[in-house]
């Protein structure tokens, strides 16, 4: 998978050059509105892990892109899960049960949720990028030999 | 802080899973001290809500604060409280051992994803034991098996991937049949919550969607726990796997299935649900029985003894299915011994096949010549442990054997009574084979390359052993525990 | 009756497992290892010579129980009955220590340590059993006997020696594990105790569950195998693979005498007399029991190896005992205890004297004995008196329990078992007598070797047997001490 | 009849893509075409959960003020859950089967069968 990627398929890059930050964006949106509307951060961050991979079919990756690739997606994934436990701990350090939003801003409990969720929305979406592109990495980049 | 124990219990091993292989190869290093630490406090933990539950009757935690039945309840009532200071205590010993056995067995940079799959395993057992909802069942039912399959893949023999991905492919079916039942039973009665499915499914007990979802539910934890004739996956997968997976799988993977299979029949299910036109009892029985006298039959012909010691598996887990399908107290309270023996048992027996495999070489039953003299410790572990799988007196064995046999002779199950006493026989009889030759035979020509293990299997091995002998001299206190568990799963004052 | 708490019957079984302990623990030092197991046997005689005072009043010693969990104790009880078998059985491990040591050392036996330990430990197991008080002590100590016996059989790791302890397992484990065990779940269940009662358990049961009552009795009789009843005796040949002290005190005393005591316990303590005859499960029994004692006999006028003859010998008299308890009348039972001991003593002193011939002689075949009481003439006066006894000739031990037993046939108005009781006599004379008109008339004429019964280490061979050929002709004469305590048993 | 199959589709639908994920479990020997059948299998009941969800005349589970009458989004949840198994599945699935060809050098069974039995 590493080096030229598809090739030189001009339309394949082109179109891909334009749409990957358009996914991106699109990606970053459904993760920050998965609280009140469809969406959040399972989607975004399959959705964003889908324009990284996009962008490794279309352009190719070398050898030391790949160790950054990969060592970012074990970064995002594991993040992702620590920002996600951090807030259930979080919860409970403030005396809720895990994961109980409102615990955390006792006055506003609409807010609490508010945040809480955004913030789980994040971590979620983190790992789920992470983990997808891990996987991707480690598949894909595996040759016969 | 007591409060939040049951959250901990699940999260603490689960984000030190996940930690473990991403963080810097400083850390990386220690990955099997974090394990222990982890493992330890889960025990302590474990300890202290057992207590609880013991005392109380029953913990609740409320996920998020959200109250049952909407939000996701943890629920430990004793049933669950033994099952939790059991799977913690052998995860612990299993860690204690595979400090000095997964470097023998494993690949140095593969040791920290190994540790991490360990915690992740009993980060889902903890969960399928404590949760209350029968969906979260499913996840941690899962998680559980996919960090199984990737454990048992780690075995130095290439033919452990073939036994990881056959039992993938039949643990994937089975998730997929829980699943279904899941959704069957969420159709008829609209909710997760276990109690409240308990209360709300009585009302449509004669429709076929109960039906439907309860078959299937049964069948696919038939599969994990590895139920005859659903045991295909379990010989491959034990033989293969290295010895502490080997040790923790078989003590604590197929006991919390056959406890998740407890919960869906005895929690979720009222007895008053008696299919009429599937006799459940009479099929689960049967199976069972056929189980216990055909897993011993095949161990008998084994020569690989992490095979005979499957297959042994195979033939204990009918008796612990015997116990929940004759389902009075006395046969319930001996499942519930018998889960408790099995594990520690076994656990200890794979133990001490991964030791003498890693002194001597020795796969088969025939090379263990003389070994008794050579390996006195771990000799002495492995004949206590076979003594008490196959319920001699004093041990623990013979204590849950009983009360399974006296409960079929209450329950009138004339013909099940002979199947119970003839498994326990087969049971001497293939241990047999490992042992008279290690005591009552001159040595063979495989010296082992140091004396005894090192202290750090040895320990593990020997206390488990040691603990089935324990617990069969102050039976007491286990049968009171198990009797009470089993009491309130009845519904019994 | 009065119960008297005490700790002593512990003491008894724990005295033979220290021993045991440290025989194994010094075991580079024969001196010391064997003098570990005088002691052991010293002070267990001794321990349960003192506690006969009392059990002659009436009384019974009874020890603090250990409850494992409900239902199940371990818990010691010493009644008359039990402490004829325990005392019966310490008695002769002095002896057969004594005759041991000549013996491996004779034939420089391997792995004594294991050999002394298990003894120990299997007399524990014995004394164990003997005081039982409740099914599920029994049951366990039953099963040690079993288990500690075996490397004993198997002791010459040969593979005779292994496929015979094989079969002894087996059959042993095999019918007390399957049999027996449901046995003791089904009484649980009927009677809600395990308890050894005199009179029985199932008192309230009555002969309305006779099926199930049957069942169990049945069971029972079928998982002691020990007692050799056919067609579970086939162990009892097998396991003559064993050193001579082993089938000596093993297979005449202690194993086999286990058997027979569990059964008497069953017939007067579990379901009590009164209730067998009102079942009418007496006569199945006498008739199996008359059954093995004639076929065994013919089966070892077939042997022409000694030691095989004396088992199936074993087998036709440990049936005496059986029809004893079978015929369910006072006098038989009693003499069936009597029996008990009285073949304990003939038949250990031709184990013993078997085992001299071969340490001295190397003769194992009935063929090859001819005018070997010519050169061992105080080993084969033992042996003849011994074999007259197992006829049942007076004035001789065997008699006196023959007498009781046929009496107690009369007695339960069944004479017939008195024809089994006389025919049995003659064929027993038929398989022991050619052993001795040989021994001293037959074959031609030997050259005046010196006798091999000389020196140090054949006395400790030929005094332990001259000492039990002894006891067998004394118990004619003075037979009260033991008939007193038969008669406190047999009453219950 | 026309009701039992009209009206009960979407279970007719769900059983047949799951007979036939299952077959291709049981009857391929390459070992990827089986995870493509675990796949469809799983994927069945998927479906399953999302058809039992549809509240008849309800509109999409998003809070607006038309909302009165809406589908249950609760099988969604459940069945987003099940996906990421699902996905963790096949990928643990994906890894082995990549492993097994480097160790074998095959990836049909019963040549990985015949292998085996060859000893290593």
């Amino acid at each position: 998978m590493s080096g030229r990627g598809c090739g030189g398929n001009l339309i394949i890059k082109t179109v891909s050059g334009f749409l990957i930050p358009f996914i991106q964006l699109f990606a970053l949106y459904l993760a920050a509105h998965g609280d009140l509307g469809p969406g959040g951060g399972f989607q975004g961050g399959t959705i964003f892990a889908a324009s990284l991979i996009l962008y490794a079919i279309v352009f190719g990756l070398d050898e030391g892109r790949e160790k950054v690739y990969e060592k970012a997606a074990g970064v995002m994934a594991a993040a992702g899960v620590l920002v996600f436990g951090g807030i259930g701990l979080l919860c409970m350090a403030a005396g809720g049960s895990f994961l109980q939003y409102s615990a955390l801003l006792p006055g506003d409990v609409k807010t609490a949720y508010h945040l809480g969720i955004y913030g789980v929305e994040i971590g979620v979406g983190l790992a789920v990028a992470g983990a997808l592109l891990l996987l991707f990495m480690k598949t894909a980049g595996s040759r016969d030999d | 802080m007591t409060e939040h124990f049951p959250a901990l219990l699940v999260i603490l091993p689960l984000l030190a899973a996940v930690l473990i292989p991403f963080s810097p190869a400083a850390v990386k290093r220690s990955a099997w001290h974090i394990s222990f630490a982890s493992a330890a406090a889960s025990l302590a933990l474990a300890a202290r809500l057992a207590w609880e539950a013991f005392a109380l009757g029953k913990v609740s935690y409320w996920f998020g604060g959200w109250a049952p039945p909407w939000g996701i309840e943890y629920s430990i009532d004793p049933l669950g409280a033994l099952l939790l200071l059991l799977t913690a205590f052998v995860t612990c010993a299993a860690l204690s051992y595979s400090r000095a056995a997964a470097p023998a067995e494993l690949a140095a940079e593969r040791l920290p994803y190994f540790y991490s799959c360990m915690l992740l395993f009993t980060s889902g057992l903890t969960g399928i034991i404590i949760t209350g909802d029968i969906f979260n069942l499913y996840v941690f039912i899962e998680i559980a098996s996919l960090a199984g399959y990737a454990l048992i893949a780690a075995g130095r023999r290439r033919e452990a991937l073939v036994a990881s991905y056959n039992y993938l492919i039949l643990g994937t079916i089975a998730a997929t049949f829980i699943l279904l039942g899941i959704g069957y039973l969420y159709m008829a009665a609209g909710t997760l919550n276990m109690a409240d499915l308990r209360e709300r499914l009585p009302q449509v007990y004669h429709t076929k969607t109960v039906l439907t979802g309860f078959a299937f539910l049964v069948v696919g934890l038939s599969i994990k726990t590895a139920l005859f004739p659903l045991h295909i996956w379990l010989p491959d997968a034990y033989t293969h796997a290295p010895s502490p997976v080997s040790a923790l799988l078989a003590a604590t993977g197929t006991k919390v299935g056959i406890y998740a299979m407890i919960r869906v029949i005895f929690t979720v299910f009222k007895p008053e649900f008696n299919p009429s036109t599937v006799p459940m009892t009479v099929i689960l029985a049967g199976l069972a029985c056929a189980g216990i006298i055909y897993g011993a039959l095949v161990a008998l012909a084994q020569t690989n003894i992490k095979r005979l010691l499957a297959y042994s598996s195979v033939s204990q887990i009918g008796y612990i299915i015997l116990g929940a399908a004759i389902s009075n107290q006395t046969a319930m309270t001996g499942s519930l011994l018998h889960i408790i023996n099995h594990a520690l048992m076994k656990a200890s027996l794979f133990m001490c096949a991964g030791i003498i495999l890693m002194s001597t070489g020795a796969e088969k039953t025939g090379d263990l010549k003389g070994l008794g003299r050579r390996m006195p410790l771990t000799m002495a572990a492995f004949t206590a442990a076979a003594c008490s799988l196959a319920g001699l007196p004093l041990t623990a064995g013979f204590i849950s054997k009983w009360h399974l046999a006296l409960g079929a002779v209450e329950a009138g199950l004339w013909l099940v009574v002979p199947v119970i006493l003839a498994g326990s026989l087969l049971t001497a009889v293939y241990f047999w084979k490992i042992i008279e030759p290690a005591y009552f035979s001159p040595a063979g020509e495989r010296r082992p390359v140091r004396p005894e293990a090192p202290a750090g299997m040895l320990a593990p091995a020997v206390l488990l052993a040691a603990l089935g002998v324990a617990l069969g001299l102050a039976a007491h206190f286990p049968a009171l525990g198990a009797g009470r568990a089993a009491a309130l799963l009845l519904g019994n004052p | 009756m009065t119960e008297i708490i005490t700790f002593k019957p512990l003491f008894a079984v724990l005295a033979s497992l220290a021993a045991g302990i440290m025989v194994s623990l010094s075991g580079g030092r024969p001196a010391l290892r064997e003098a570990w197991t005088f002691a052991g046997a010293a002070v267990k005689f001794a321990v349960i010579a003192s506690m006969l005072p009392a059990v002659m009043t009436g009384a019974q010693l009874l020890t603090p129980g250990l409850t494992l969990f409900p239902g199940m104790e371990l818990r010691f009880r010493v009644d008359a009955l039990g402490l004829i078998f325990a005392g019966m059985a310490s008695f002769l491990w002095i002896l057969t220590s004594v005759y041991s040591v000549g013996y491996v050392r004779k034939l420089g036996e391997e792995k004594q340590t294991r050999f002394f330990a298990c003894f120990a430990l299997t007399l524990s197991a014995a004394a164990g059993l003997a005081f039982a008080a409740n099914l599920f002590t029994a049951f366990i100590f039953y099963e040690l006997i079993t288990l500690a016996t075996w490397p004993l059989v198997a002791h010459k790791e040969t593979k005779e020696a292994l496929s015979g302890g094989r079969i002894y397992l087996v059959y042993l484990l095999g019918t007390s594990v399957t049999f027996m065990l449901a046995a003791i779940l089904i009484s649980y269940n009927a009677a809600g105790t395990l308890d050894f009662r005199p009179g029985g358990i199932f008192g309230a049961m009555g002969p309305g569950h006779k099926v199930l009552l049957g069942a169990a009795f049945a069971l029972f009789i079928a998982g002691t195998a020990k007692a050799a009843i056919m067609p579970f005796h086939s162990w009892l040949p097998a396991a003559m693979v064993a050193p001579t002290p082993v089938s000596a005190l093993l297979h005449a005393v202690a194993v086999v005498k286990a058997g027979v005591f569990l059964i008497l316990k069953v017939v007067l303590h579990v379901f009590g007399t009164d209730l067998l005859s009102e079942l009418g499960f007496g006569p199945p029994l006498a008739w199996i029991a008359a059954f093995t004692i004639l076929a065994a006999s013919v089966m070892a006028l077939r042997q022409d190896n000694l030691k095989l003859r004396l088992a199936y010998s074993t087998v036709s008299q440990l049936s005496y005992v059986v029809l004893g308890a079978a015929l369910l009348s006072h006098s038989s039972i009693k003499g069936a205890i009597f029996h008990m001991a009285a073949h304990a003593f003939a038949k250990i002193t031709l184990f013993f004297s078997a085992g001299a011939i071969y340490a001295l002689e190397r003769k194992t075949k009935v063929s090859e004995l001819a005018g070997i009481g010519r050169r061992m003439p105080l080993t084969m006066t033992a042996f003849s008196i011994c074999a007259l006894s197992m006829i049942g000739t007076p004035p001789l031990a065997g008699f006196i329990s023959k007498w009781y037993i046929g009496l107690g046939a009369v007695e339960a108005g069944q004479p017939v078992f008195l024809a089994v009781i006389g025919a049995s006599a003659l064929l027993n004379a038929a398989y022991f007598l050619p052993i001795i008109y040989q021994a001293f008339w037959g074959g031609g004429e030997t050259a005046a070797v010196e006798s091999p019964e000389k020196g140090p280490l054949a006395m400790l061979l030929v005094i332990p047997l001259l000492l039990t050929a002894g006891i067998t002709l004394g118990l004619f004469f003075f037979p009260g001490l033991l008939l007193e305590l038969a008669e406190l048993a047999a009453k219950g | 009849m026309i009701e039992l199959i009209a009206g009960k589709y979407n279970y007719w639908i769900y059983i047949c893509l799951m007979m036939i994920g299952f077959y291709a479990i049981i009857a391929k020997g390459n070992l990827i075409k089986k995870i493509i059948g675990i796949n469809i299998f799983q994927s069945a009941v998927f479906l399953f959960y999302i058809s039992i969800s549809k509240v008849r005349g309800g509109t999409a589970p998003i809070l607006w003020e038309n909302a009165v009458l809406y589908d249950n989004p609760l099988p969604h949840v459940l069945i987003l859950t099940a996906i990421v198994v699902s996905v963790s599945t096949t990928a643990l699935a994906l890894a082995l089967v990549i492993r097994i060809r480097k160790e074998f050098g095959a990836m049909e069974e019963d040549r990985i069968a015949k292998l085996r039995s060859d000893g290593p």
